[in-house]
């Protein structure tokens, strides 16, 4: 298991970047004209402040978790630590990828951001799945996914 | 792995009452340790209808020599021509629907089968729980233990097992992870692997866990051939897995199962190749396993557990099918019932055209048995017959690879076309 | 700044500039109002090659009788036993990969096959902006302008278009809503809707949004035949859209497109049947419309909008897959491309055996012009080549419905075999 230690120390550079970007001046702009203040509080309306994000909104919005799960719910790592790591890193590398327009569309996960969601599926039901997750063993490695069976329990976007 | 494993410190879900042992095997003794599965295990004695699948209960009288009183549907009578393209072989005698697990041991005893052909200990492999009966055997040595199994006659393997596959053929009793215990299995993997530039190839050290939800089926649900004297079970895949490379491999080899009764072609007989034909399509790149659809996770009480009544997903399609797939069940099922009657209304051509060269060829033989064309002519229905049963007896009739089944059947009729045209030699008389 | 204009965007999605009325055919006055579109619109002049699909310019020195700069790969060089299967029709003498919009009304124009055939006015309906005229010719009447359009010769039609398919043609200016404006189109989904029972349907009234984006399509990627002396033009879908629907339908019609030269047979070409398989697969089924694919939705700032620049979606994989599909790039190339592998393997097992038919025809009727089976296996052959024109002129290589195309295949094999037996009468000789 990655440790959130080691997952913060891998976000350090992209810390680095937020505070370089604000004292410069363009990361900055784009965190305070999309109230990037705002992506470190719990509503989903903070995300949604970045259009791109609007479509996962609403799609959350008709999700079967509205009611049990905001965004940062799934989306954030729940140890104090790593949520601000994971909260930074992801704020800056959205408000780049923001401002710069490069990014794909459809957005895709990052491979480190679905660990990060997986472990909260688990964080919330953990005692349910503790059956199925019975069977994990260092030689099969390929855990069983939550998200290859429940991809739309956040936001169906299709 | 590191996802979901352990965090919670001590995951143990279940409350150990007994100990196994590496070979306890009988499944009730597991079933104190783990009553939901056993539960669910002990339902595939259900026996229900689909539109292509399933099984259905046909009452009998018990008799001295066979004790069922159920049988599932003869597929002879369902479809007499299946006894032609048969002709001269066991099968002609006896086929029917499979059905549940619970059933495989007395349906292989009993099955007229039995009676027309002596068989070996080699069937016994896929149809009971026999990891404790060859650890015993080889004295420890699983690959011994097997060797023994295969070289002795059936009747005598019989006495060897007791229950049909169980939990020790597919758990570790340990840990409960999936294991393989079935050597031809591990050989025909390492074998299907070496083709692809991986050696030596171990599914217990290599695969994924992932995988293993697949690959524990595959150990049965595969296509199978008894090799040289010592009748070891062999699975044909140093070509591959498709259809055609499976072909391929018995060309050169120049494996027969009979001779053909009607046209004497030195024929095969495809069986259940629902591991080599699933591996075909879109739900195994896309990394689906066979327990997902006919095992599927099932929530009883606080815990999520692996429905062991494997059985048909057309029975079980909210659960199977709409976690991933958000249609409607019936649309579901309509989607299914597509693909199924177009792989069955072609399979039904192409049977008509390989009996039709089959006759052929009779025809031929009856004229003129020194005509060269004739043992061409043979091979082309050997090569028909096999693409064609192979789709025929694959247990999802197309579903497992869709465009992968219509495929073969269409090569199926190729080679009869190039059968019917050889033996008529040139057009226009 | 960026972010800034993002956020304005999304107030006011289109600033119109221009009044549109109902005919406004040059798509540079509907750009003023719409230039995202129509930016992308014009980039259809783009030529890149996929694996089985986009386009490649071949350089060429422009000359009095054919001004084009450039044109795609022909397909008769690539797989010159095309000509053998069209012998004696106008496109064993010219037929290219097609390519984008931009070119529709050159390369009509241009094409070898105006030479050696006079061609219909029938022709421009699907390779220009037709909508003002038909309305202009038919003083206001749409059908009746489509009439005037179809009975004249085609140089004579020429003349009254300017554009290749542009914004009127799928659009009410008014609304921007999709609208159909082909006759033909109209009176095809009439006659296939009565097949299943539904009365007098009109695509513009009774039609989904969601159907539309799929129906402004099917008014061109579809397989159709000049009915009559008017030369109307028509889709044969009063049995349904299959492949085997049409052909029974042309098999009691009993029209005819040209007399094979090698056989005598008389023969059928199918044309891009791109809105009939896609109809038999998966994906129409689960209601994915042709936009979704070809035109998907792209961000420009804040706005979606539909990406103008109709392309192969392998082009741009992300945008036309990604949005329903979670496996990467890669993955999805080699899915499309296992199913277009298959596709084209078979397709080309299905010519070698319909070309051995048309050789086998006419070698008997060289032997025996008055052998009376030559005129069933000329309908065979009919039939075969049919089902394989309708799989080898769609367009995505079997990618629109997998399982239907191979099952298409199949059938043509079939349908060869039974020429070729008929033709031989009974085997051993
Ligand atoms: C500054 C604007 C902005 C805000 C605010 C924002 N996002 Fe994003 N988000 C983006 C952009 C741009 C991308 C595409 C980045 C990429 O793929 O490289 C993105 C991508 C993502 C992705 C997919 C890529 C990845 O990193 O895994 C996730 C998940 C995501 N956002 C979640 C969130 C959540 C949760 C919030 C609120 C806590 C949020 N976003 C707030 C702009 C934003
Ligand atoms: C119940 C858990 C859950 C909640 C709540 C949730 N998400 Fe997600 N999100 C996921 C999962 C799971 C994925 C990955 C989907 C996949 O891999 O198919 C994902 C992926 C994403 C992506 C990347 C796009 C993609 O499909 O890969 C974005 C962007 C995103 N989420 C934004 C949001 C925003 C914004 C919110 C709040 C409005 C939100 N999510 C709420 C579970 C959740
Ligand atoms: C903040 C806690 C939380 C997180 C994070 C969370 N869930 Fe849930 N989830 C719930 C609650 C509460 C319910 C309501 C049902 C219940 O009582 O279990 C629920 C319901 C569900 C259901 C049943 C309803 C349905 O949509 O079918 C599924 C499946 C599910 N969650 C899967 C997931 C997966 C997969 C993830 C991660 C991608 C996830 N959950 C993340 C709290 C959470
Ligand atoms: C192979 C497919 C598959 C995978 C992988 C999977 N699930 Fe599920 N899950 C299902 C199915 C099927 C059900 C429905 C069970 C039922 O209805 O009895 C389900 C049900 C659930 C429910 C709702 C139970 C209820 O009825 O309230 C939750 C919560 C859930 N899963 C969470 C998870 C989490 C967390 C993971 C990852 C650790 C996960 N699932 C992985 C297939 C899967
Ligand atoms: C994506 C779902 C899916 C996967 C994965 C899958 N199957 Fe199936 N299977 C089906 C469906 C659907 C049927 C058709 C059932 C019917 O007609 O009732 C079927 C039929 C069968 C049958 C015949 C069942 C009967 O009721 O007669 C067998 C045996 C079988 N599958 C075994 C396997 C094996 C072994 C694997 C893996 C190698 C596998 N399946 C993978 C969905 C699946
Ligand atoms: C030890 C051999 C063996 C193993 C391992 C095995 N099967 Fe079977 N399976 C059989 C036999 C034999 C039958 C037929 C029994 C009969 O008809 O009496 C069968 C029948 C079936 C059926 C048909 C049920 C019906 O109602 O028609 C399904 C579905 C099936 N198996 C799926 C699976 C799946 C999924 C796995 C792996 C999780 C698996 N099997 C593992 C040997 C095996
Ligand atoms: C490689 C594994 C394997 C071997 C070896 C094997 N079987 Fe089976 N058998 C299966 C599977 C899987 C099924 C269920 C699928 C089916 O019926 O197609 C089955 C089904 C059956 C059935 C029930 C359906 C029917 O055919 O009437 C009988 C009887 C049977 N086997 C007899 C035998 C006999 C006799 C032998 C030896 C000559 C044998 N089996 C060897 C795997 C095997
Ligand atoms: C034909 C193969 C097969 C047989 C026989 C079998 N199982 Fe399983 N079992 C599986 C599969 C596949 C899984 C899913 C394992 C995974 O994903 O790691 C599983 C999972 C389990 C689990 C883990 C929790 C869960 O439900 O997912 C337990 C416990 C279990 N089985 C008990 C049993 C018992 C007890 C028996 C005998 C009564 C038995 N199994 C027989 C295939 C089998
Ligand atoms: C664990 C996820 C999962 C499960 C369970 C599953 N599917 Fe699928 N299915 C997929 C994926 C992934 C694809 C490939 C297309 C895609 O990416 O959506 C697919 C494709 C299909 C297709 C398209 C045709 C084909 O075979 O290529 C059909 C039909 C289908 N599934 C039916 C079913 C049915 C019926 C069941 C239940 C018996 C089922 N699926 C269970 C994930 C799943
Ligand atoms: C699910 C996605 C999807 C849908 C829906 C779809 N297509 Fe396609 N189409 C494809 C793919 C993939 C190809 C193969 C492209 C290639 O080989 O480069 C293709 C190929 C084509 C081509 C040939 C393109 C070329 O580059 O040469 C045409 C024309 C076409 N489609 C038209 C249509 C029409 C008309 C419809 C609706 C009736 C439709 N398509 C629906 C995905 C789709
Ligand atoms: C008015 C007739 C017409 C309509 C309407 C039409 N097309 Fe076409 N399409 C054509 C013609 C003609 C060509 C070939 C042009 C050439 O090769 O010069 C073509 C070519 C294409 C190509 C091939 C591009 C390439 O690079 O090979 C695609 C893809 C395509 N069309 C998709 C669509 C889609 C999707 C729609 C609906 C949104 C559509 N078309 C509507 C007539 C039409
Ligand atoms: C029902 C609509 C329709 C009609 C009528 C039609 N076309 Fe096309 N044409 C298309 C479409 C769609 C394409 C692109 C797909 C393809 O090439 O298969 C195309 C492609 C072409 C191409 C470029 C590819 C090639 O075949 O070399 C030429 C040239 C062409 N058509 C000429 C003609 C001529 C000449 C006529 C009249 C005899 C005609 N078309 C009638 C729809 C039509
Ligand atoms: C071959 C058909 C076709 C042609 C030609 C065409 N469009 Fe479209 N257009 C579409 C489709 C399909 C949509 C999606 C409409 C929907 O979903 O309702 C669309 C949508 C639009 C929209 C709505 C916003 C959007 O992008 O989804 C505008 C504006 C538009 N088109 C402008 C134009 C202009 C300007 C032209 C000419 C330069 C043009 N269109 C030519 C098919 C076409
Ligand atoms: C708007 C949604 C959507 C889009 C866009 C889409 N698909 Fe699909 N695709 C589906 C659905 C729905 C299925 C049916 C299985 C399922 O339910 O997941 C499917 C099935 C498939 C399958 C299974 C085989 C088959 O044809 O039956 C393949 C392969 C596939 N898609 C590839 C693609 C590719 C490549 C593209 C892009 C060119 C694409 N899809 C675009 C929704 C979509
Ligand atoms: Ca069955
Ligand atoms: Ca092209």
């Amino acid at each position: 298991m990655v440790s959130p230690w080691r997952a913060g120390l891998g976000a350090l550079p992209a810390i680095a970047a937020v505070v370089l970007g604000l004292s410069v001046g363009l990361g900055g702009y784009t965190f305070f004209v999309a109230r990037g203040a705002s992506y470190l509080r719990n509503d989903p309306a903070a995300c949604a402040n970045c259009h791109v994000m609007g479509e996962h909104l609403s799609a959350w919005e008709k999700s079967s978790h509205r009611a049990v799960a905001t965004c940062n719910d799934c989306h954030v790592p729940h140890d104090l630590v790593g949520k601000y790591l994971t909260k930074l890193s992801q704020g800056a590398r959205h408000s780049w990828a923001f401002t710069s327009g490069r990014f794909p569309d459809p957005l895709r996960i990052t491979a480190t951001d679905r660990r990060v969601v997986e472990r909260n599926c688990v964080r919330c039901h953990s005692a349910l799945t503790a059956t199925m997750r019975s069977t994990d063993d260092r030689h099969h490695p390929a855990t069983d996914s939550c998200v290859r069976c429940h991809a739309s329990v956040g936001h169906w976007v299709r | 792995s590191d996802v979901t494993r352990k965090q919670d410190d001590a995951l143990n879900p279940f409350y150990r009452v007994v100990e196994l042992a590496d070979t306890t095997t009988d499944p009730a003794i597991w079933g104190k340790n783990f009553p939901i599965q056993y539960d669910a295990y002990l339902r595939t004695v259900d026996m229900v209808r689909t539109r292509y699948g399933g099984s259905e209960a046909e009452p009998r009288t018990p008799t001295a020599s066979d004790p069922r009183d159920t049988v599932s549907r003869s597929r002879l009578d369902a479809n007499p021509r299946l006894r032609q393209m048969w002709a001269g072989y066991a099968f002609a005698k006896d086929f029917r629907e499979e059905r549940g697990h619970a059933f495989m041991l007395t349906d292989q005893e009993f099955t007229e089968r039995q009676q027309v052909a002596k068989q070996p200990g080699t069937c016994i492999n896929c149809h009971a729980s026999t990891y404790a009966a060859m650890i015993r055997l080889g004295n420890g040595d699983l690959t011994k233990g097997f060797e023994v199994l295969n070289s002795k006659p059936y009747f005598e393997t019989r006495k060897e097992v007791t229950h049909p596959v169980s939990c020790v053929d597919c758990h570790d009793p340990k840990t409960m992870q999936l294991r393989i215990t079935r050597p031809a299995f591990m050989e025909g993997m390492r074998a299907y692997k070496a083709s692809l530039g991986v050696k030596d190839y171990d599914p217990n050290r290599d695969a994924t866990r992932q995988e293993m939800r697949s690959y524990v089926c595959g150990q049965c649900h595969v296509e199978y051939y008894f090799k040289g004297p010592e009748k070891r079970l062999t699975f044909p895949w140093a070509n591959g897995l498709a259809a055609d490379s499976i072909l391929t491999f018995y060309q050169k080899d120049g494996h027969k199962d009979w001779t053909h009764a009607v046209s004497g072609a030195p024929v095969l007989k495809a069986q259940h190749p629902e591991f080599e034909m699933y591996n075909q399509g879109t739900h195994a790149r896309a990394a689906v396993a066979c327990a997902d659809c006919h095992m599927p996770y099932t929530r009883v009480g606080a815990m999520k557990v692996s429905d062991h009544h494997v059985r048909s997903p057309m029975l079980n399609i909210n659960r199977a099918c709409q976690t991933c797939h958000k249609a409607s069940e019936d649309e579901m099922r309509a989607r299914v019932e597509t693909i199924q009657s177009r792989t069955h209304t072609m399979a039904a051509v192409a049977m008509d055209a390989v009996l039709e060269l089959t006759n052929d060829i009779a025809a031929a033989v009856r004229a003129d048995s020194t005509l060269p064309a004739i043992a061409r002519a043979r091979d082309a229905q050997r090569q028909a017959q096999f693409l064609l049963d192979f789709v025929e007896s694959e247990n999802s009739m197309g579903f497992h690879a869709p465009q992968e089944a219509m495929r073969v059947l269409a090569l199926s009729i190729e080679h009869t076309r190039r059968g019917q045209t050889l033996l008529r030699g040139g057009p226009a008389r």
